[in-house]
């Protein structure tokens, strides 16, 4: 189906249903109990996993298969969220000519960036890269003021003058963003029991884009194209000398890759048309960097579980206060209720960085092949088979 | 002229702590082939060797004082330093005053420990995984060390000042008839690195072992080949590594307070330092640090920021590109290090 | 299938319960239900803490994490009360909000507005959070408050110190009670001018953004008018460390004064490195050197350490001063955590009851009724005396303590010393006032 | 006219001079083989033949056209394909993906931004690809990880991917270094049958006088840098020059 084999063909499937049903599967716990802290299944986090999915699973088609690990692909998602919220501000509070311009700016961004810095590799490649992320980072947040609005972050006011819409709505407030005039922000609630679920028009966006990206990316994969970037990582020696130019194939995968994260910026901006500098910086271009390994580098879908488990982390986790866990463990003795809380008491809250920095540890150290080597191993434990062996699973490495 | 010639001393400054740093982490990839990300963790390690002296150092007995009030209209606590009680206002005091010198002996055994540790405990397993597996572990190490001191100390810089005797400015242009103003701490500071610098590289110059060690840097697989085992000098030499960015961090303390986050202030600087440098090579990682750190202080100047606004703020990255485009492996970079 | 803006989770709540069961899937629509976001419809009412927990300024949101655990605790009736017995206002029975008890729910800045929004909201969407507050830099404030505005809750600022944040960036449904960069200046020059006299050549160090400028053009035009004149002015970039580079040219500049326009870490490092190159020991033009730090806090100015002596600078609130209202803060808090608390904590616990208070003296929860109860609301026993929320740009006008590092410091706490208390008129300034041009207030939106 | 014509090339580096003077003619169809001591130049006239490097005197001519100033992909372009002395593969492709780079390399140019179309639909490549490796007698491995390959199927894989771009000239750098008696032989054998079956000229740079006297139906002699000798193998074998270059060399 879809021009994929069987294992892609349900391996999109799956894509398809835990994005499509992402307000229920993200909201196992009734609302009123103990456990609803960790539901994720609001439009503002939920919106989050996706367009870092589309971050991630972009990154992995520069890194995952052709190998150079850029350090600076956040300066693409800032541009494209300035880009999209620069189209607010002018032209329209429509989404779709927003996420266009974030695309092409984007693109044209990471054009320039990756032909200077594809003319080294390994980590002189990673370095130039980092270089210019940090060098827009630094000018967007002082210099560039009058276009970024620096550190407060660019946003949209009540004179903007834009062409094609209001400045203003009727009651004074800025106009909220929209396709074609049905809203981001737009919310149907439902009711089930204790349950109650949320579904946003916003997320179904960034879930269908997410959607085509995600197919987009097999596509790639699986494509002559594909084929190449991986001769790349393999082999660059071979390549030259087998009549290929790999620098065009690596420049592509940079500029698709780019074009990803100003996708993923776009969308940022317009779920919530804010962009700020921090976008931009290091941490940002390291946090793609761990998502992907996290999820599995060079898989399909290893980035989009990886973006998921951080976004889930920071949103989750930093949330949780000595309050919440005090009504957890209160059915336990108050001395041992006091003891289980100052034990967990680190690991969350303003801790949730401790317990990412575990976390990453534990998988690299055990999980070699990130969270989808422990999918992998999941599902061959339940088969009661053993991992295929290696010969296997290396000549099929996008699972 | 004056402030050239200033500028170019805080230049060196900085140069200083980028080139301690970068040292280290260039020894970590030029004997190990590991990207060590917490390696500016081992900084902020070192300055809170200093903090933690002085915490012991001050560690007080609190009397009451009736006369006196604390904020809630109790009768205010005094605290007062064992080590005054103990040795008398005098000594006591000179003793808590000098914390920071003391913590370099406090920091060495700790440094060389949590290098072994470390090396032993976790980055062992990573020498033959790549380089992702190695980015994302040490990362992640970063992140909880961080974390862990965090929890202890608290996010506030804690102030560790230098001992009163070094705590002044010095007229260093006295001799040649300049005005040339400098704080004391920061020429001992200048001197202390260079100190280390060139024990680290008589170290390997003149000692078989450092012979060996460079020979292994050179190629691991010959010297294994001889018999040698490499893997423990290499574990010494990370040893090595840890200590000279603690200790590094140590001096650096009454510069600036240390915070739990100063160790990722300069991670990302010190790579670019130690890739400008070229990758594997020492000489070009201290030559790139102090080049930065002298370009960097020009480039704080009025002139240069009326002539490229903003230049201070990505003098660094830019002069990193131009080096890489120009040369490509860095200053002084080998072939073939850290390539693919 | 009807549309609505923003979710509404705290009436599902107990919306939920009633459908009961499994019954078939209800579709809740806001417009029926309810007339603004989050209404809360059952016993309880949702706050939201939206403070840094990660980063520079982790231990200044615990701080204020801290007081606005103690606000709930008085608002409900637990503790002793603090300033709920000093404020002027009585409308607050300490029986939560209006009869339901006050909940809160806490999120991590980070100090970046991408993550504040993100976590403020998360208490919009997830826990019905019906307002938020707190946050330790203006950028964070600015970019919260634009969201609060657009999703109709209302924001309750904690520490910002920009002048935009009720100047350009003012929004409706935000309200400040800390101080800013022009009230700060205003306050500082009188004090300056005793001290230091009309001649004097100051030098001005900056933050490389918003905030930064801000303070500078307002500490600028402030000291100009008293007759200083300005050599220069440098901006440093937000991310230096060390400030070596910048304070160098400082020495030959003819300047007698340094301006430190920075905040938090880079106060710290900046006024270390000034004091290093002997800049406290300096004559200049048969004077001394002064250094000048417009913003003081008490924690940033711990991380100096010995630094701080003798300089002067001002701040919104501190923990030694002696009106009634002060006094019980301090001892409700000093208490329970067996410190003094920072000027954020000051504020944050303040925002808290006088959100509250607006509550229950406009009877109802909706962002409206918030509004127009606070709006040129005049109280007294917070604090710094007779204090003002101006109804044009929602800003707080009340007095402003001048403070200098102390010389001979009793305990840990006792860092700085008020200089003077510089009153209201002092400080006040016209809504038109050009620092505070452009941008409009809107009109409050309850989000329904 | 040669299909390869060298002309007077001639390189230095810092103080030495690798080659001068070099003069070489490839025939069509023939097997020509380099041979020389170690130091001869061997290595470096190849590179220069490849687009690795460039000479600084004299000139290259591939079929009429200089192949000088052009990157290594593009003489490849031209007709060129190239066996290393250690074999160049794609250690984490399958060894069917292998075959089918060269087959698309030949088919689309050196880029071709094909990035929606399944590799697995290309049906004309997949095909050449395929009877490549039946050719090759490794139609068995075809999933196999390239890199657990054996030594020697890793070069017959190489030649194989060199093959299926059907080459006019094909440089072979010492094929069978390093390998042992058997393989060594299995790859003469290969080669024979290469040179016998295809319409195609070999240069060889070779250590091993086995090999080359094998093989080989034209033999240039390299010894400093110069060339020697230029003739058929039986005269190579009396000449006493040679013989003197070698046992120079031995001694």
């Amino acid at each position: 189906m879809f021009g994929l084999n069987k294992k892609d063909t349900s391996l999109l499937l799956i894509v398809i249903v835990l994005t499509l049903f992402a307000p229920f599967i993200l909201n196992p716990f009734p609302t009123g109990s103990g456990l609803a802290q960790f539901n994720a299944g609001y439009p503002d986090l939920m919106q989050r996993f996706a367009i870092f999915g589309i971050f991630a699973v972009g990154f992995n088609i520069l890194f995952g298969l052709t190998g150079y690990l850029s350090f600076g692909h956040a300066a693409f998602l800032g541009v494209g969220s300035y880009s999209a919220v620069w189209m607010f501000k002018l032209l329209s509070m429509n989404v779709l000519p927003a996420i266009i311009l974030s695309v092409i700016i984007a693109g044209l961004f990471a054009l320039v960036i990756g032909y200077i810095s594809l003319r080294r590799s390994g980590i002189y490649f990673s370095i130039l890269t980092l270089a210019f992320a940090q060098m827009s980072f630094s000018l967007a947040y002082s210099v560039l003021t009058p276009i970024t609005n620096g550190e407060t972050g660019l946003q949209l006011t009540l004179d903007d003058p834009r062409v094609l819409g209001v400045t203003s709505t009727a009651d004074g407030s800025i106009p909220v963003t929209n396709l074609f005039g049905i809203e981001m922000r737009s919310t149907y609630n439902l009711a089930v029991g204790p349950w109650d679920f949320q579904f946003n028009m916003g997320y179904y966006l960034c879930a269908l884009v997410l959607i085509a990206a995600f197919y987009l990316s097999i596509r790639i994969f699986r494509s002559p194209f594909g084929m190449m970037l991986r001769a790349v990582k393999s082999n660059q020696q071979r390549m030259n000398y087998t009549g290929l130019n790999s620098k065009p194939y690596t420049l592509a995968a940079f500029v698709i890759s780019g074009m990803y994260a100003g996708l993923a910026g776009g969308l940022m901006a317009s779920m919530d048309p804010l962009a700020g500098a921090e976008r931009m910086q290091w941490t940002a271009s390291g946090e793609v960097v761990l998502m992907t390994i996290l999820g599995g580098a060079g898989t399909l879908i290893g980035p989009v579980l990886g973006a998921g488990f951080i976004k889930y982390f920071e949103n989750i986790f930093s949330k949780i206060n000595d309050n919440i866990l005090h009504s957890w463990f209160s059915f336990m003795p108050d001395g041992l209720e006091d003891f289980v809380v100052f034990l967990v008491h680190p690991f969350i809250g303003k801790g949730w960085h401790l317990t990412l920095g575990i976390l990453f540890m534990l998988v690299v150290v055990f999980l070699p092949g990130g969270l989808v080597e422990g999918g992998q191993r999941i599902a061959g434990w339940v088969r009661g088979k053993k991992k295929p062996d290696a010969h296997q699973s290396e000549t099929n490495p996008a699972e | 002229m004056d402030a050239f010639l200033l500028q170019i001393l805080n230049g060196l400054d900085k140069g200083s702590a980028y080139a301690l740093i970068a040292l280290g982490l260039t020894l970590i990839f030029g004997t190990l082939g590991v990207v060590n990300f917490a390696h500016g963790a081992l900084f902020m390690i070192g300055a809170f060797c200093a903090v933690t002296v002085q915490k012991f150092l001050t560690l007080s007995v609190e009397t009451i004082d009736p006369e006196k009030t604390d904020f809630l209209g109790n009768p205010l606590k005094v605290k007062t330093p064992y080590v005054e009680n103990w040795f008398g206002p005098d000594i006591g005091n000179a003793i808590i005053d000098w914390s920071v010198p003391l913590a370099i002996l406090f920091a060495i055994p700790i440094m060389i420990a949590v290098g072994f540790i470390m090396e032993r405990g976790l980055i062992k397993h990573f020498y033959k995984r790549p380089h992702a597996d190695q980015i994302l572990v040490t990362f992640g190490l970063a992140i909880v060390l961080q974390e862990v001191i965090k929890y202890f100390y608290g996010a506030n810089p804690i102030p560790t000042p230098a001992p009163e005797a070094l705590n002044g400015v010095a007229n260093l242009g006295a001799i040649v008839g300049l005005d040339l103003i400098y704080p004391v701490w920061r020429i001992v500071y200048f001197c202390f690195a260079c100190l280390i610098i060139s024990g680290v590289f008589a170290f390997l110059q003149f000692t078989t072992f450092g012979m060996v060690v460079r020979a292994g840097m050179a190629d691991r697989e010959t010297v294994g080949l001889l018999g040698i085992n490499i893997d423990r000098r290499f574990t010494i030499m990370f040893g090595i590594a840890a200590a000279v960015a603690g200790l590094a961090g140590v001096m650096y303390t009454p510069i600036n307070s240390p915070n739990y986050h100063m160790g990722m202030d300069f991670l990302v600087l010190s790579f670019v330092v130690v890739v400008v440098g070229g990758m594997g090579s020492l000489p070009g990682a201290v030559l790139a640090g102090f080049l930065l750190g002298i370009l960097e202080s020009f480039a704080s100047m009025e002139w240069a920021i009326n002539l490229i606004p903003g230049i201070n703020q990505i003098i660094i990255y830019l002069v990193a590109i131009i080096i890489l485009l120009v040369r490509p492996r860095g200053l002084m970079g080998r072939k073939g290090v850290m390539e693919d | 299938m009807s549309k609505t803006d923003v979710s509404r989770r705290g009436l599902l709540r107990t919306g939920a319960v009633t459908a009961g069961g499994l019954a078939l899937p209800t579709i809740f629509t806001a417009q029926s239900a309810s007339a603004f976001t989050n209404d809360p419809t059952g016993g309880t009412v949702t706050l939201g803490f939206n403070v840094p927990q990660t980063g520079a300024y982790a231990d200044e949101g615990a701080d204020e994490l801290r007081a606005y655990q103690l606000a709930v605790e008085h608002l409900n009736g637990e503790g002793d009360g603090g300033m709920l017995n000093t404020f002027s206002s009585k409308a607050l029975e300490g029986n939560g909000i209006l009869g339901k008890k006050v909940e809160y729910v806490t999120g991590d800045t980070q100090t970046k507005s991408d993550a504040a929004r993100a976590s403020a909201k998360s208490m919009i969407e997830k826990d019905g959070a019906i307002m938020i507050t707190g946050g330790s830099s203006s950028g964070v404030a600015v970019a919260v408050q634009g969201l609060c505005q657009e999703a109709g809750v209302i924001f309750m600022a904690g520490l910002t110190h920009s002048n935009d944040t009720t100047g350009k960036d003012k929004k409706a449904n935000g309200f400040r009670h800390f101080f800013n960069a022009y009230m700060s200046a205003a306050a500082l020059a009188p004090v300056l001018k005793n001290l230091y006299g009309s001649d004097r050549k100051a030098y001005h160090l900056t933050a490389d953004y918003t905030w930064g400028w801000t303070q500078e053009e307002s500490i600028k035009a402030a000291t100009e008018a008293l007759g200083w004149e300005t050599v220069n002015t440098v901006k440093t970039p937000l991310a230096a460390t060390d400030f070596s580079s910048y304070i160098a040219p400082v020495l030959n500049s003819g300047a007698d004064v340094l301006v430190l326009n920075h905040y938090g870490g880079n106060m710290v490092n900046s006024l270390t490195n000034a004091v290093q190159f002997g800049l406290r020991e300096k004559q200049v033009n048969g004077k001394n050197f002064e250094i000048v730090v417009p913003l003081y806090s008490r924690l940033m100015a711990k991380g100096a350490g010995e630094n701080v002596k003798g300089i002067h600078g001002s701040t919104n609130w501190h923990w030694s001063l002696q009106d009634e209202g002060s006094k019980a803060f301090v001892r409700s808090f000093g208490t329970k955590y067996g410190f003094p608390p920072s000027q954020a904590a000051h504020t944050c616990y303040v925002q808290a009851l006088l959100y509250a208070d607006a509550v229950a003296r406009g009877g109802s929860f909706n962002p409206c009724s918030v509004v127009e109860a606070l709006e040129g609301f005049e109280f007294d026993g917070m604090g710094n005396g007779k204090t003002l929320y101006r109804a044009e740009d929602h800003q707080c006008f009340k007095d402003v303590l001048v403070v200098r590092g102390k010389e001979n410091p009793t305990s840990e706490f006792d860092l700085l010393e008020v200089v003077e208390v510089t009153p209201r008129e002092q400080v006040e300034y016209p809504v038109d006032h050009p620092m505070f041009a452009g941008g409009q207030l809107g009109s409050c939106n309850p989000g329904a | 006219m040669g299909i390869l014509e060298v002309k007077n090339v001639g390189k230095r580096f810092g103080g030495l001079q690798a080659l001068s003077d070099v003069n070489l003619s490839v025939r069509e169809n023939s097997v020509h083989a380099i041979i020389g001591p170690n130091g001869a130049g061997k290595s470096t006239l190849l590179n220069c033949l490849v687009g690795k490097l460039i000479p600084d005197t004299g000139s290259v001519m591939f079929d009429g056209q200089s192949v000088l100033g052009r990157q290594p992909y593009e003489i490849n372009q031209m007709g060129i394909s190239r066996v290393f002395q250690t074999p160049e593969i794609f250690g984490d492709l399958s060894v069917l993906e292998n075959m089918m780079i060269p087959c698309l390399a030949k088919r689309d140019g050196s880029f071709e931004l094909n990035a929606i179309a399944s590799v697995m639909r290309q049906t004309d490549i997949l095909e050449t690809a395929e009877k490549m490796l039946l050719e090759m007698n490794m139609a068995d491995k075809r999933h196999m990880n390239a890199a657990s390959l054996s030594r020697g199927d890793k070069r017959r894989l190489e030649i194989g991917m060199c093959l299926s771009q059907e080459p006019r000239l094909l440089l072979l750098d010492e094929p069978t270094a390093g390998m042992a008696r058997a393989d060594t032989n299995n790859t003469i054998d290969l080669l024979k049958q290469i040179s016998d079956e295809r319409n195609i000229t070999i240069a060889i740079i070779e250590h091993d006088m086995h090999v080359v006297f094998s093989l080989a139906n034209r033999i240039t002699v390299l010894a400093q840098g110069k060339p020697l000798v230029e003739d058929d193998p039986q005269n190579i074998r009396g000449n006493p020059k040679v013989r003197e270059a070698y046992l120079g060399e031995s001694a």
